[in-house]
């Protein structure tokens, strides 16, 4: 039999998850570099949600749609100001059926 | 908004703001609880077991309504090689005694529950509200909240910052710091949904007994970390978590680890055929005694995950949550009861009573636990799971060899891969856990 | 009956008389097997564990024919009290390698597997015979056999005592003690029939892979005992056994204590519903190296638990017989192609080969054990076990008391109940261990 | 509810397992006795198949119908010849469908 996917992809992990998706409005800024930091670059494999990738420019890009606001990039990266964590507004994001 | 003053506004509708909002709304005080999830518990997640104890003393017959999945009888500790491990385990028929002493929950039916009680007894919980900032007085004591609802702010004679281990709003008003990448866990879950039946028979319980997994080895990759199997009525909630500054390090990715473990002989049997509700991934405060900030000050305080409060060691949160969030509630109404100001000399009571129960003392027992597990991490994750599995591999193992000389093997083992070091490891680990 | 004279006569179609008759017949010996029971395995009774490395070197593909019921992936230890156990398990993926290394089976379709082998190979099976008494020359060689069949004795060059525990032939022959009661444990067994797929999801396996349970505590009523709960295709193997010194003082009967055991909240999910195919009472020999016998003399060798070679410590019975079957068959061939005589001297070389195996070696290292069992069992078998589990159910009842006053508790506990004994107790089990 | 029959009594364990009686002809006799010994009682209680039981007037009877020939009288009681203990015909008594 072919090598059956390693893993499951996060997507389909998070396909079972309830957002309400603050469209327009991310919770969290990627800032500008030019470089990304080893922590930024950390994030790319870190996020439990996969919202952190790198692009073919080597930014360090982010879509927080899928976040599960769990602040770990928070931790890494917003101490050297590499991004911006702020919760989602009032009610958005993601909402645990059963956390 | 809302015009008139309150006793207290409470930062959060988990473990410890839910207990703080009881506590003090049963008491009479005038109590706001803002909680940004759509309901309390959509932005919770926990393992997810529940210390009656500390519960009875703020709830007395909680065990009646509250949503409680099942009561633990049995307690597993598995130390882990990648395809082995080696367990010790403890079951007991009188945890299923007239009031059992810990049960698996549900978050989100838990917190809204217990929520909801505090409401009953005249706390206002306001829902969909992200607290901003703090605001403050000329004396720059705390005087309210500005949140992300339209109209002002929001005052009361003090602000119980319950606001879980990211907890913001105290860190932009500098009254902490931002964890640590040492000091939190990044653990990742699943709700692996089967039949109550399968669940039993595969853990040998009977209708809505439980039983919990805490799992350590090679599953966390040399990382400091580890995972967890515990039995809902109808889930089971299987996660892992490293500290982050670990996992940083690390090439893994948390879904990675997960599913390595969800996939290892000894946990796949326990949820073969499981149908996965939910992936949630949440940080949980590893630093310990160390790392507890500053709890309270002129017109605050601070307590459950946003100050610290759980005991690593022994994977116990709710309980340090759920009595520090009491403890707060009980100081504040000492206060007010003394027609007194919620200044920080005053609250100082509240640290006083952390000082005397459990909490404070096992946070310190452990103190140095923190420290050990991360820098022995190689050591305790990878070198001791393969050297205990080794050893238990050849003492079952029937071979014709001689159990002399299988000892001496198991012996050399342990010698080449810590020579000294194994009588270092000892008094270390003994020297953490005294 | 029989007129020819035989190479050998083997005594019983167990685990020890088909690895001697086997390997004889495999050699071209004439050999004649004597069998009281209706078929090989009628009469014998075990948990059932069957080492496969020591039966590889008789027949090596048994694996492709022989009746085996499960392949041993888990080994679990319990302590247990009346309403807990603390158990110790190790589980490994690797044991389902491609040559296994432990199976569960059952005697009666083994032994006649096997038996079947040897005759195969040439060996004579001759049931529902029982020897009633050595026949001797002038010198008081053994020369035959006298059977409970009409017709005159049988001779042979040499008689292989491969009898069981009982052994009646070499006891009244006075060629060896009949066991001191404080030498064999009285266990009693059911098997437990359910489907199969219940129990691979009781005990979490997949298909044909097995699990082993070993207890000890309480459940033994404070005799020196044990329980075990074996798992085969479709049944569960559960027995209790104790030592018959200990059974004679103690008021509880065997059916009781097994139907005790059974009950027991640990043991009961397990077997739910299951039903009963069959009861047994066996004795089995753990007097260890003390009470081997003399093991070789004029004409006749005694193995497997005739001889007392069973390793009680580690429950390892089925290697140390088909090993001693499988040395005196290998000696008696050797002294017969050297075309020399049945005589003391030279059957000396079994004992030779026993002793530089893993069957005298591993004896003799546990000499001190059973001495230590019988006369510490209160303590082995009570106390420390009600201790350990106090011990665990502090350790992991969430109470509000601080971890320290609770290590005080099970510190003060262990000492007022045995005091120095600890020392005492720790050095005595480590020396009759190493 | 009744205190549930504490143990299921050894006449139904013994049910399931296969005999061939030696009707007749039992393998193990007591020995008359005046009084019976401590090892002789304890049979009462210790004999698996429950086949040692004291009658009325003290003495202790043997029925060794449903003997499972585990040997547990021979090794308390021979020693002092309280019992004589041989094994049944060949392809009598317990006849073990498993073991």
């Amino acid at each position: 039999m072919g090598i059956e996917p390693q893993f499951q992809k996060v997507e389909e992990k998070l396909f079972q998850n309830r957002y309400l998706v603050d469209s327009g409005q991310p919770h969290i800024k990627v800032m500008p570099h030019d470089k990304p930091s080893k922590n930024l670059l950390a994030m790319t494999h870190l996020c439990p949600a996969g919202c952190y990738s790198q692009a073919e420019n080597g930014q360090v890009e982010l879509t927080a749609d899928g976040c599960l606001e769990c602040g770990t990039c928070r931790i890494l990266c917003e101490p050297a100001g590499e991004i911006t964590w702020e919760y989602p507004r009032g009610g958005y994001g993601i909402l645990f059926k059963f956390g | 908004m809302i015009e008139e003053k309150f006793d207290a506004i409470v930062i959060g509708a988990g473990m410890a703001g839910n207990a703080a909002a009881y506590t003090m709304a049963s008491r009479g005080l005038k109590v706001l609880q803002l909680e940004r999830g759509e309901y309390p518990g959509s932005k919770n997640v926990q393992g997810g077991i529940l210390y009656a104890d500390m519960l009875e003393k703020i709830i007395p017959e909680f065990r009646d309504e509250a949503p409680l999945e099942r009561r633990l009888i049995e307690q597993r500790f598995w130390f882990m090689t990648d395809k082995a491990h080696t367990g010790m385990h403890y079951r007991n028929d009188d945890f299923n005694e007239e009031r059992p002493n810990r049960y698996t929950i549900i978050r989100s039916q838990f917190d809204r529950w217990f929520s909801r009680q505090a409401q009953e007894k005249g706390a206002i919980l306001l829902c969909e509200t992200t607290a901003l900032e703090l605001i403050r007085d000329g004396h720059d004591k705390v005087i309210g909240v500005r949140t992300d609802r339209s109209g002002g702010a929001i005052h009361a004679d003090v602000v119980v910052l319950a606001e879980g281990v990211n907890g913001l709003l105290g860190a932009r008003a500098e009254l902490r710091s931002v964890p640590a990448a040492d000091h939190v866990a990044l653990a990742v879950k699943e709700m692996h949904f089967l039949p109550a039946e399968t669940i039993e028979a595969r853990f040998n319980l009977k209708a809505d007994q439980g039983l919990v997994i805490e799992a350590a080895g090679t599953i966390s990759h040399g990382m400091t970390g580890m995972g967890f199997i515990y039995t809902n009525k109808e889930s089971i909630s299987v996660g892992i978590g490293c500290i982050v500054a670990d996992f940083a390090k690390n090439g893994i990715t948390p879904t990675q680890l997960l599913d390595n473990f969800k996939k290892h002989p000894s946990v796949a049997p326990l949820i073969a055929g499981s149908e996965v509700k939910e992936y949630a991934a949440h940080l949980i405060p590893e630093g310990g005694f160390k790392a507890v900030p500053q709890l309270f000050g002129d017109g605050w305080v601070i307590c459950g995950d946003a100050g610290q409060f759980n005991n690593a060691v022994h994977k116990e949160g709710s309980n340090l949550a759920m009595t520090s969030g009491r403890l707060a509630a009980e100081a504040i109404f000492q206060i007010k009861s003394r027609r007194e100001p919620m200044t920080k000399a005053n609250l100082a009571l509240y640290k006083k009573m952390l000082d005397d129960s459990f909490v404070m003392k096992d946070l310190r027992k452990y103190k140095d636990m923190p420290a050990l597990l991360h820098n022995s991490a190689a050591n305790l994750f990878l070198t001791y799971p393969e050297l205990v599995s080794k050893a238990m591999e050849n003492f079952v193992r029937v071979d014709g060899k001689t159990k002399i000389e299988k000892e001496k093997d198991t012996i050399r083992n342990f010698r080449k891969a810590r020579g000294f070091g194994l009588i270092g490891d000892a008094i270390r680990l003994a020297r953490a856990w005294r």
